[in-house]
């Protein structure tokens, strides 16, 4: 850990917000995207059923 | 009642949102503020507590006319009113489930938005705590002047006229909270009335909101 | 050599973005872990703003991804309205919800910045102002593409509201200078003494330049997988929703 | 369960339109008024449903056995057709919806938002509200509108039905059901506009 | 002033609801559409008065010949029936609306607003409007909802003058209006869902 | 097309005064900035342009939904679309019928409003100029928005969302001019800029709301 000195709540708030922005916005994209590939996977074996 | 409420926190979340919509406005006005008055900062931490007020209470009226409007025009009043449901529950229902989709969520933000105006540190907690008093009051009072307008094709302005001035109090002792808050004064006396209007209206207005809606359905 | 508007084939789309994904994703990682990692720890304090120069590493890569996401959506939203491929407007929403963030990011990392540089989380200086504003403009965006049912017209109107907004983004940005003018002038002459090290020596400025480019490179390659990642999703959104429409009516 | 309807005179606007209506629906029976547009039918059907004052005259019905259902059906274009349903099904206290989605035939469209049905579809979910509600006297102001012969003949059955469990219904309505029941032509009550008594209190408003 | 509807596919909510409709509508005839509710004669209605864009298909009518009746009738609850009627015959460029006003049997209303009619009052003054287009031909959605048989009568004169005199008129109805005109079912254009080509460009959206 | 505007202009004065509500609305907001900043009158004739703008801002917003959406409900824009009337025309007459009756009593009573907020004497020219100017900008802005958004249900508050960012440099030009007026500051830029602003937008923005229109109604 560096020396952050008396700035250190700011800067680690900084990093940390940021740092679960992203992630949120990065694993809701992923689900996002599992989730619609396992409706289209589904909806294409009910029509191939039929 | 419950099916009532339940159906109405729906629609206000599928609607697109009449939940994140109010909370929008608020936002909205309140950073539409410094553009009209001038950024200096001393100006704008003076002004801020009433601006947050204004904002709020502008944020509630633009939404009042969803709380009854849309169930007259598809004829769902009409329905209710030969329904085993006392209008009073329904008209209490109905400002409940505005309250929690605007008023609280303003609650929630009003800090945030407190950042953007430069409200002096000691003013958070009151200006929280006033809107928490406050704004169910708001919102019981639009739905009684909702249920006074809702036979008047697109009451909208009409509407805010007419519920504005009765506004009047909540705004005063609420943004004097506020206000005496975050200069540090005394806030007992505006904190004892704004509990006191909020009360009365919820004890009161649901049966006047309920005689004018049953005048308005005939 | 293929025309690049047979990318526009939500098909051919679908195939080659799961072909890059997974490339763009790691070294979009990668990039940025080092890029931050380097900023984070490996680079000496300013000596005017001490260790707070850390944030820059985030916020002047994702204040500037917010802007150019938001041009980039311009640019996908005439491709919708002039070419009408699907693909190209489905960008544009992926992009936005990215935008949205990189834009909340900026907002934040700033206005957490400020507090120590100038003693207040926020104040109305034109830059921190506009943005603002753009961040209006992306909440608008998004929810206007909520509020309509039918997907073609959505992008329709979203598109349209993304050029009308551009427009009157610039305008604003124009106004906000000369409503403000001369307020505030701190942030520019700390910007200039970080980051082209004109009052520090040169050395000092590549010691915080290389690391800030290589985060500025992660972050645009962040946004790259995202936008394939989530163009896709509303490909097979959109295709799904037709398969189960089809199938309600047979 | 009788709805007694005895000298009504209802008024729309401030002007009675029809005078001196009297009739009597006993559990089992319809009955269908007939009348040319703007006689006040649909001013008559409110004010039995309760929704408008009578200006003179009684309407005698047991407390809460009345479903009134007009023109415009109360349906939340947002909400799916189970959605819609339930709420009222709820609100009359009532929990089963299954008979109601299948005498209208509604089972395909279930999880559609109501918004997305057309014309006829939005109206048979709006009569499928009536089975829900769990009331024996139905008051339906032309609940055909926009309804093929298929769905009319459900609709028909699903009164006949009603019927027979001992429910009754007034119905106003311009083409032919079907239905079997008596017939009310409300041309003949329509107001003489005679001068209201000169002496009186209130009537010189009228 | 020929209608020409060839091969047309309309969709509605973003799917195909009917497929390969083709008529033609000559002036002086009628085209009566029929089919079961929720088939898609609104969403046809639309396509061909150029509401909404057609999948495939051509619609080739002459520039400014299609007048449109929908159930909502675009009236004006505090205008007065003739300041309704008037404002949309400036709209269409014509002056003289009393012909509109004798078909519909207006003349006793003219002064109403058109809030305070009834129903079928509405309905009337709504079909009023076609007369005071001057438009050849007349696309209607159920017109005669809410009228009762006299109205539909008199609905019926109108649209035979407006033949005679060399118009034409596609209406989608579910009763019986006594015009002759030729009938159109269109059920068997209901769209089959078949499978697009997979390799098409857009149409794996589809 | 004159037709149309007396109509709506009939429809407006009829419905209860989408004219006196404009007004009445502005009269409050203005009313209400006392009670929530405080007495003071030297705060207020700080504040007073801005709040006197963002007043006209807020009275315009409000009625905007008014502009298309009773049309699209009843049926008036389907039939209107199959009209000779092109639609650009149709968007421009109602922006212009939204400014006679909403703006321009606006601009006419802004000089006594300014008078409850103690605007200082220079103030008052330069307070009408500037609405005279702005207000036809916020007509045309708000006629695209409401285009944008007429076919949502109630999309009264998202109305709002996306056009009060799209009022931002009306606003700034706007308040900047009316308080440079008042302190007796160069107006020419302000000036100029709104001017540009307003021709521009009348000159373009009918286009945009057509196009708008035109998808939504399909
Ligand atoms: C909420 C507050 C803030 C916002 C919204 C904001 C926004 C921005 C924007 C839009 C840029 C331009 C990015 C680009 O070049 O494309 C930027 C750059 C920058 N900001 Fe901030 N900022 C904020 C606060 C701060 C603070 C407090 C500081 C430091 C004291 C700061 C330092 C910088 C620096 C050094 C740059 C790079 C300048 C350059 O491009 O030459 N910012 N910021
Ligand atoms: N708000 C009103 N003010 C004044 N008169 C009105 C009002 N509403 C309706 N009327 C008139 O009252 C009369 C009765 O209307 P009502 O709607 O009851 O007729 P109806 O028999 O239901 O006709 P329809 O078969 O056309 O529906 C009509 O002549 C109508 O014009
Ligand atoms: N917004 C929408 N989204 C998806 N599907 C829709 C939407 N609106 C209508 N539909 C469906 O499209 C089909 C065609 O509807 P349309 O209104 O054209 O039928 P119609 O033939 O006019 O029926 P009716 O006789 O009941 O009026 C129906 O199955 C309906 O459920
Ligand atoms: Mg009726
Ligand atoms: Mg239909």
């Amino acid at each position: 850990m560096p020396e952050l000195g008396k700035y250190a709540t700011e800067v680690l708030t900084a990093y940390g917000v940021s740092i679960v922005l992203t992630t949120v916005l990065v694993l809701a994209s992923i689900r996002a995207a599992r989730k619609a590939r396992k409706d289209l996977e589904a909806a294409e074996a009910r029509r191939d059923e039929r | 009642m419950i099916a009532l409420l339940t159906r109405d926190l729906k629609l206000a979340i599928r609607a697109g949102g009449g939940f994140g919509l109010g909370l929008a406005f608020f936002l909205i006005v309140v950073i539409l503020v410094p553009f009209s008055v001038g950024p200096e900062s001393g100006l704008l931490s003076d002004i801020a507590p009433g601006v947050l007020w204004l904002g709020a209470l502008l944020a509630c009226l633009l939404s009042l006319d969803r709380i009854l409007a849309l169930d007259w025009e598809d004829g769902t009043l009409d329905l209710m009113a030969t329904s085993p449901l006392p209008l009073e529950g329904v008209v209490t229902i109905k400002a409940l489930a505005h309250w929690l989709t605007t008023g609280l969520p303003l609650v929630i933000a009003a800090p945030l938005f407190g950042l953007l105006l430069n409200l002096p540190q000691a003013g958070y907690p009151w200006l929280v705590l006033s809107l928490a008093i406050g704004t169910p009051a708001l919102s019981v009072v639009g739905t009684f002047g909702a249920a006074l307008t809702v036979g008047l094709k697109r009451g909208g302005l009409l509407l805010s006229l007419l519920v504005l001035p009765l506004y009047v109090p909540t705004l005063i002792f609420g943004a004097e909270l506020a206000r005496r808050g975050a200069d540090g004064q005394a806030t007992t006396t505006p904190m004892l009335m704004l509990a006191g209007i909020t009360f009365g209206v919820i004890a009161l207005l649901p049966f006047a909101s309920a005689l004018v809606l049953r005048v308005n359905l005939r | 050599m293929a025309s690049i508007w047979e990318y526009a084939n939500p098909v051919k789309f679908s195939k080659t973005a799961s072909t890059v994904l997974p490339w763009v994703s790691v070294l979009a990682a990668v990039t940025l872990a080092v890029g931050l990692v380097w900023g984070f720890f490996f680079t000496p304090d300013d000596f005017r703003q001490g260790s707070t120069v850390k944030i820059i590493y985030i916020h002047v890569p994702s204040a500037m991804m917010a802007i150019n996401i938001w041009a980039m959506m311009l640019v996908t939203s005439l491709i919708w309205l002039i070419r009408r491929h699907h693909v190209s407007v489905l960008a544009a929403k992926g992009a936005a919800s990215v935008g949205v963030v990189m834009t909340l990011i900026a907002l934040i990392t700033g206005a957490v910045w400020g507090q120590p540089m100038w003693g207040t989380w926020w104040v109305w200086d034109p830059r921190l102002t506009s943005f603002l504003i753009l961040f209006l403009f992306y909440l608008g965006y998004l929810a206007l593409w909520e509020a309509i049912d039918d997907p073609d017209t959505a992008a329709d109107l979203t598109s349209v509201l993304c050029i009308v907004g551009s427009v009157f983004a610039m305008l604003s940005r124009y106004a906000v200078n000369f409503w403000n003018q001369g307020l505030h002038q701190g942030a520019s002459v700390m910007r200039a003494g970080a980051v082209t090290g004109t009052d520090t020596e040169e050395k000092v400025s590549n010691i915080f330049f290389y690391p800030l480019l290589l985060c500025i490179i992660g972050f645009v390659l962040l946004f790259v997988a995202l936008v394939f990642l989530r163009t896709r999703t509303e490909i097979h959104k959109r295709r799904t929703s037709a398969l189960l429409a089809r199938e309600r009516l047979s | 369960m009788t709805l007694t309807v005895s000298d009504l005179t209802v008024s729309r606007g401030g002007i009675a339109v029809l005078e001196g209506v009297s009739f009597e629906l006993a559990p089992g029976r319809a009955l269908i008024l007939r009348g040319p547009n703007g006689i006040g039918k649909t001013t008559l059907l409110r004010t039995v449903a309760g929704l408008q004052p009578a200006v003179s005259g009684t309407v005698t019905a047991p407390e809460e056995s009345i479903a009134y259902a007009a023109h415009s059906d109360g349906l939340k274009a947002m909400l799916s057709v189970e959605e819609n349903l339930r709420f009222w099904a709820q609100v009359f206290g009532q929990s089963n919806i299954d008979t109601a989605v299948q005498a209208f035939d509604l089972t395909d469209l279930l999880e559609r938002p109501a918004g997305t049905l057309s014309a006829g579809q939005k109206r048979r979910l709006g009569l499928a509200r009536l089975l829900v509600t769990g009331r024996a006297i139905w008051i339906l102001d032309e609940p055909t509108v926009s309804l093929d012969a298929h769905s009319v003949a459900r609709f028909a059955d699903a009164v006949r039905r009603h019927l027979a469990d001992g429910g009754s219904t007034l119905i106003a309505t311009h083409i032919d059901l079907g239905l079997d029941g008596d017939e009310l032509d409300v041309g003949p009550f329509k107001a003489s506009g005679s001068r209201p008594d000169p002496n009186g209190f209130d009537e010189s408003f009228l």
